[in-house]
């Protein structure tokens, strides 16, 4: 096993060392009938040429692009990723080091960390943000979690046009303490209804997605006023961060909390993780944090560094009077992030988005030409809803087979959304590629 | 004795101190489109990135990166981490395009392959756990726990009486109190005995009928096997409580125990650990959990499940606690350690008898030289502490920044918290004695150095490119973006 | 002034003093056949190579490759070297198994993406050069020297005539006067003027009937345009002469200069400097060579051509010189130099101009602190010496070895020849002008500390690994295995 | 241009230091009749998303393994390459340095050339082995000038069972030496006839190569004597270095130089380059040897280092003297080398030799079971020739529309073996894949 150092000889002698007779014997503290007396039942070894056989085949079995054409989003999008950010993820020290608990040698961790949080606060317009979180729907669970329990508040609002996969993440994690998850309902244009915020008492968190499921912008600054009017925080989720690039960030229109998904920023898709949860707030808020902070401080010598701070929210430290259970968190994924958006920049990432937006627009304008309903009229991002004629389910079957995957079916999601679709473009689809969905569509 | 030496590391600033307006180290793609009209009055200002170009990107990330030590570089026993060598194979694996670009939504016939993996990844680790049910969705060990306890919580739901407390053994990772809380628990905190593991008398004691359960981790955080485990979860069980058993230390006995055969009813693996995926800087994990017949109703959604030679994703189970992430976990690490265990097949157990070989060879090495306060065969990793040096008044810390002058990543320092000064070595399967007979070597260097000049290890890490960090002023005025 | 500092390198012993027999880093397939029997009187021993796990190599090159200094590190200003980024987008498209697993047998219908790349990858060389004909073959520079020469060798012989010598520049790099031996000419040596470049009456003096041709490098190893290079193919040519034009330097004037316009008939092109790609501790290369028409005829075999839709590896040139590569050259290179190209496009000539502007910014900013022989306008390179530090008993090596000490790769020393202890500095296009200003802060500190504390780069370098290295006792008694 | 780091204003403050009004004004130097008056005419810049899409469809074309079954060898080999040996090979330091010209930061490179050196040294069993060549068959006719210059003799004899290629190569260097190349002609046993040395005068070297190119071993200490006897130098090529895993390395049959092919440890075949030239020799003779020789020697502190030595012979330091003009050489290359070489070690490398050796004996004895017709009894390693029936080529291209590629035939290097194709089997192929070719032939 190319894995496993040890010949026999070094085993014997180990042995003789320890004073066990032999491998079994290591285990004679584990009472006998404790132990298995087979071996696993797993597939035999295969060799690294035979797995990468099998890998390929499983591999080559995914309809991913660039093979299709995926106008899909809803909460995992597909951008390009430059070749430097695998390239320079790859570094073995970045790979294989762990959490930086000697900060003497891992400044290179601690350092990318610190960029990672400096510029995903310039994104979301925040005052400071963790250093990761398993993904936007845990960060959202977890900030309203927090900002309940600091309101001490026994209703969490939130609005239904939150990542539907987000909103039942809440259900699981809200279901053992004894707060109540309250859904706003939507308007007829598309947005969250913000005056079902005013029949609700003892809400300690409002919590609101923009760009929402259905692609439309949020009048977060009204929900900004209106929940602290109550009382209550109002966290922003997200699951397209792009979308900063172009629209108003979402500290900048009053949010306590940020809470969302980083995916967008150089992180494959991957079937959907590891993904990126980012998770912020103002700086008032910082030591109700869950999760790491890496902070600014110098060495003996007086040099810059950095060092893991604010430890003492954290379970390590803590343990039951933790501000959340979270150990390990996302950060080669961080890492991806501040790679990519080093390599986009201010400049870049305003273009990148602006060509999101404008091609979504073309696909929205064609489909609106086509004669498709466009039910909702809210500005959108790269993403929206059209309405197909009834029977569009057979020619989503027929378009799959021509590899191009037509959106989301959205009756899954919001039974009354029957014949509505969630339609995604990113840079990544060109005018070619919709103009042969919109070609195969009308045929 | 291996020897360091000091050399060239250059130097690099932040991010926002390089780089000039207008540069870009990213491709716009051509523009095909018109640009379409905006409402203004939502249009912001976009981020105040700096502008680079490819080369500056490139030097930063490489320059970063060569000031960080990590398994690649040499060995690296932090205690509880199972720092194992993490196999490029698995890495080109990951890599490919067709699991790469896969989007999480797409219909069950067209990702098959991800599926497939996805099935058969909880058919091993059933078999690994002798559990009869798998999630692959939990995003890390301690996400496992809260996705194992909220299980626990619903299956007492559904028994018609919930409880209030959890039993939490001293010596427990601080993610379990911590999750036991998240999960609307209060932790009943018991003390382990005096040969380091916990008495079925304590556990008698404060089981009862408002006691939803147990959280043991076994082998436990000194590296003892559990060894009254078995009486234990007939304890919790006689009182209607549930076993969560944290699997963390799971590399000391795979293919040994299965935590299934014994009494656990849940469980969590850290996949990232165990099953060799690298986690860098601090993740990502994977925190597979495994359960027990009659709790498998309460999985999470969306299962894998095969159904007419199809692989599909399951989501009507009554039941379910819910989900717990948005898709199907994270896709990307499972994958990793599938390809692991494919590799490994049913060797898993040579990796854990040489795991434990590793952990008790280094114990019988260093015991004359630090001191250990429970001596007896540990499993995949050992515990000392610092109180032979206390005389010279140094400790677990000034040892360990002396390591890194040896360049060795020193063990994990003051955990667990049952041992004062703990120094918690866990070498893993994958160094070999070479290695292991180096790092005692170091510690045996750097124990007579506390005796005969131990200014040396106050002052240590000399040869570091930093020396120690001001932690203190950090925490102080926290400066957490620049 | 870019700070650098030393820290922790870790040291690692020669392969075969690590491992232990028994050890593999590599999968033997599984055994599907019967051993067959074998003559024993024909097997051998097998090397005594060491046996080593995965994690053993994996750790021993990793640490190894800590020890070197590469364009990605940072500044790299060997002169005659262009050591430019090397983008990382070509590494992946030469590492696609298309290509990677590809037999250079295959039928022509079999790779036609390969031969593909080949044939535009002749025509964009083509234009770039205003050349003729192209062949990919040439393994380096040194080789597509051989290969031109040989074509003028050829060319000669099918004139009727064969010729016995060929003019020689003092400012040749090395290579130049060793093809001309190797392929049967003896090498006459001229002088450049005092300007720096040739004088046509210099060549005008030498050329004869006898003599085969020239070969100039331009911009020449001063870094210097040819300003006379017309005039003096004219000459050569007047008397029956071809012109060999060195292209290594060519990253200077792509898109300004196309030799073929301007009187070279053969030339060089090195696409390990200008085109990009990397050559990692000396190589691979890959020197295509061009020529203009009446050479076409001698081009190496095979050629790519497209014929009816249809590219074809063709060999039936009767008057071509035959094969100076088993294959197609070194096709993964010459990929990588495409993909480049691809990238680049008519941009190739900003590149140039970039480089050019580089150099001179040095030159300008650095004239006050080191002697410049030739103070004229430079194109991608510029060379100064240590006459300023004369005085102090300073070298040119000296200053360089200091320079490791503040993080830069030094520039080429003692080369070209013509200058008396040459600083041989060539920025290339991809370093920013903060690097640059950094770079000119170093050498100005540097100069100053030859003054005031010459002993600092006497002793240089300290800051890394290692000091400097006995290569006088290597050479007497050398040790080339162990 | 992301390769580019200048902006506008730094071109400005630039040209301002430097003198010049305009970046064109940077060539004033420069005849003005000598520029080009046009842009290049070369396509348009391709963004990286566009040449990954150009370049994926040319790879997708090329019929490479595992897609296709390639029953090749003749020079290029098809060897499974661990994943370790890319990604280490892969490290910035050691892909983006050059030439070790400042040892003091090129101690990476130089040890590990130095390993390269050792390890082939021993695998080849001659005393010392350079850096690299460009191929085993320019590095083949180097060693021939070589020896017949230090000889000062004026016939090379070679053996007409070198491979071909490399035959052209030496042809094409000869021209213009004075040199002349005579080849020996080949037995019916398939091994060349070591009597027709006995007519020749003035040689001062012999070429063998062993296997040769119908995959015969040769009697290379025959060759040894009878060279000695003739006050001539052998030389000892080769194109599959794997083959001394198993049968009697040149070095240890009396060969003076070695010169062949690496490419078979760890260089991906990649169309047949870049590839790996090795070239050795006897101790006497390594001042006469063509490139870079590293050698260890100490530093200052006396710690152990290596630096190139012997530069002497080389023609950055001699010139027209110089033993070569090789300047860069294939030093990645060495570095797969080195590394696949560590990996397999000793105790693989034996075993993967033999198994090469059992699959291309399987495949033969089938054959000839089959009722093919193997003409050279000869010992083979993973490469042997087979007669195949008239009016096989049609069958040859049946199998390639089935992803077979079934040998090389030899009729195009030998006009004489008509209907003869040279099969080699190396550990990539499976009982299966020949169990398949073996099916398809036979019907
Ligand atoms: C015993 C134990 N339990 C739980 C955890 C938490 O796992 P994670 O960091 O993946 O959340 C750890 C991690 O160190 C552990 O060692
Ligand atoms: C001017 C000049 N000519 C020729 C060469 C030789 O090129 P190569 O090293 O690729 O053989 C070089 C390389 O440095 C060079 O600078």
């Amino acid at each position: 096993m190319r894995y496993l150092p040890h010949t026999p000889e070094d085993i014997e002698a180990m042995l003789q060392v320890v004073g066990a007779k032999s491998l079994d014997d290591l285990f004679a503290t584990i009472p006998p009938d404790s132990r298995l007396k087979r071996d696993l039942d797993l597939p035999q070894p295969l060799t690294e040429w035979e797995l990468n056989q099998l890998m390929d085949e499983m591999a080559a079995s995914m309809a991913s692009s660039p093979k299709y054409k995926v106008f899909l989003g809803a909460g995992s999008y597909n951008h390009f990723i430059p070749s430097t950010v695998p390239f320079l993820m790859g570094r073995s020290e970045f790979v294989t080091a762990y959490t930086p608990y000697q900060p003497e040698v891992s400044q290179g961790t601690l350092q990318y960390i610190y960029e990672f949080q400096t510029l995903v606060s310039k994104l979301l317009g925040i005052d400071v943000v963790t250093a990761s979180h398993y993904n936007g729907g845990t960060a959202l669970a977890e900030s309203l979690l927090i900002a309940c329990r600091s309101k001490k508040k026994k209703v969490a609002a939130v609005s239904s046009l939150v990542n539907p996969m987000y909103r039942r993440i809440l259900k699981t994690y809200f279901e053992s303490t004894g707060i109540d998850v309250v859904e706003l309902p939507y308007l007829p244009d598309g947005r969250t209804d913000l005056s079902a915020l005013d029949g609700l008492a003892d809400v300690g968190a409002v919590a609101v997605q923009s760009p929402n499921f259905f692609g439309c912008l949020e009048d977060l600054q009204g929900f900004a006023d209106k929940s602290h009017e109550k009382g209550a925080f109002l966290i922003a989720s997200f699951t397209e961060a792009l979308a900063f690039g172009l629209f108003k960030s979402p500290g900048s229109q009053g949010a306590d909390f940020v809470a969302g998904e980083g995916q967008s920023l150089g992180v494959p898709q991957s079937y959907g993780g590891p993904s990126l949860g980012l998770l912020g707030s103002t700086e008032k808020l910082v030591r109700n944090l869950p999760g790491r902070l890496i902070g600014k401080t110098v060495d003996l010598d007086g040099q810059r560094g950095f060092v893991m701070t604010l430890a003492t929210r954290e379970q390590h430290i803590r343990r039951e009077k933790a501000s959340s259970n979270i150990c390990s968190n996302q950060s080669l994924c961080s890492l991806a992030a501040v790679i990519y958006m080093a390599s986009v920049g201010g400049t870049g990432i305003r273009e990148l988005a602006k060509l999101n937006y404008d091609k979504a627009e073309y696909l929205k304008g064609q489909l609106k030409k086509a004669g498709f309903k466009i039910p909702f009229e809210t500005q959108t991002f790269n993403e929206f809803v059209v309405e197909f004629p009834e029977g569009f389910d057979k020619t989503y079957q027929k378009l799959l087979d021509k590899k191009i995957v037509a959106g989301l079916p959205l009756v899954k999601y919001y039974p009354e959304m029957k014949n509505h679709y969630l339609m995604c473009v990113t840079e990544t689809l060109t005018k070619a590629d919709m103009d042969d969905l919109l070609g195969e569509i009308k045929s | 004795m291996k020897k360091t030496y000091t050399g060239l590391q250059l130097s690099e600033p932040l991010l926002w101190e390089k780089g000039k307006k207008g540069r870009h180290a990213f491709d716009l793609p051509g523009r095909d489109v018109e640009p379409a009209p905006l409402d203004q009055s939502l249009v912001g200002d976009g981020p105040d990135f700096p502008d680079l170009s490819e080369v500056e990107v490139v030097r930063h990330f490489v320059r970063l990166s060569t000031w960080n030590y990590g398994v690649d570089s040499g060995t690296y026993p932090l205690g509880s981490c199972t720092m194992k060598y993490n196999p490029k194979t698995n890495e080109r694996q990951a890599s490919l395009t067709g699991f790469n670009n896969a989007h999480p939504l797409l219909p069950a016939e067209l990702s098959q392959g991800a599926l497939r993996m996805l099935y058969e990844m909880q058919e091993y680790l059933g078999e690994i756990t002798g559990m009869d049910g798998v999630t692959l969705q939990p995003a890390a060990g301690a996400h496992g726990e809260m996705t194992g306890m909220m299980m626990i919580h619903a299956y007492h739901a559904a028994h018609g009486r919930q409880r209030t407390k959890v039993i939490i053994p001293d010596t427990a990772h601080g993610t379990n109190p911590a999750t036991t809380v998240l999960c609307g628990y209060a932790p009943v905190n018991v003390t382990s005995n005096e040969k380091g593991y916990l008495s079925p008398e304590t556990i008698e004691a404060v089981m009862d009928e408002d006691t939803a359960g147990i959280m043991v981790t076994n082998p436990n955080t000194l590296g003892l096997y559990e060894e009254n485990f078995k009486k234990i979860a007939e304890i919790v069980h006689s009182k209607g409580g549930l076993v969560y058993y944290d699997g963390a230390n799971m590399n000391a006995i795979m293919g040994v125990v299965r935590p299934g055969d014994v009494g656990a009813d849940v469980m969590h693996l850290n996949l990232h650990k165990t099953f060799s995926t690298p986690h860098g800087g601090g993740g990502p994990g994977s925190g597979p959990v495994a359960v027990k017949k009659d709790l498998v109703p309460f999985l999470p959604v969306p299962q894998v499940v095969l159904e007419d030679g199809v692989y599909r994703l399951k989501d009507d189970c009554p039941q379910s606690i819910g989900q717990v992430q948005p898709f199907c976990g994270s896709f990307n690490v499972i994958l990793k350690a599938y390809a692991y265990i494919r590799t490994m097949g049913p060797q898993l157990k040579l990796a854990s008898q040489l795991a434990v070989l590793n952990a008790n060879y280094i114990k019988e090495s260093l015991k004359g030289t630090l001191h250990l306060e429970y001596d007896r065969p540990c499993m995949h990793e050992c515990v000392f502490d610092d109180k032979f040096q206390e005389q010279y008044h140094v400790t677990t810390m000034d040892m360990s920044k002396r390591l890194l002058d040896y360049g060795f990543h020193p063990p994990t320092n003051y955990f667990p918290l049952v041992v004062h000064g703990a120094i918690m070595i866990e070498p893993t399967e994958t160094e070999s004695k070479e290695d292991l007979d180096e790092f005692i070597a170091a510690y045996k260097a750097i124990a007579e150095e506390a005796k005969t000049n131990p200014e040396l290890l106050h002052d240590a890490p000399r040869n570091t490119k930093w020396r120690r960090l001001d932690e203190t002023s950090a925490a102080r005025k926290p400066c957490l973006t620049g």
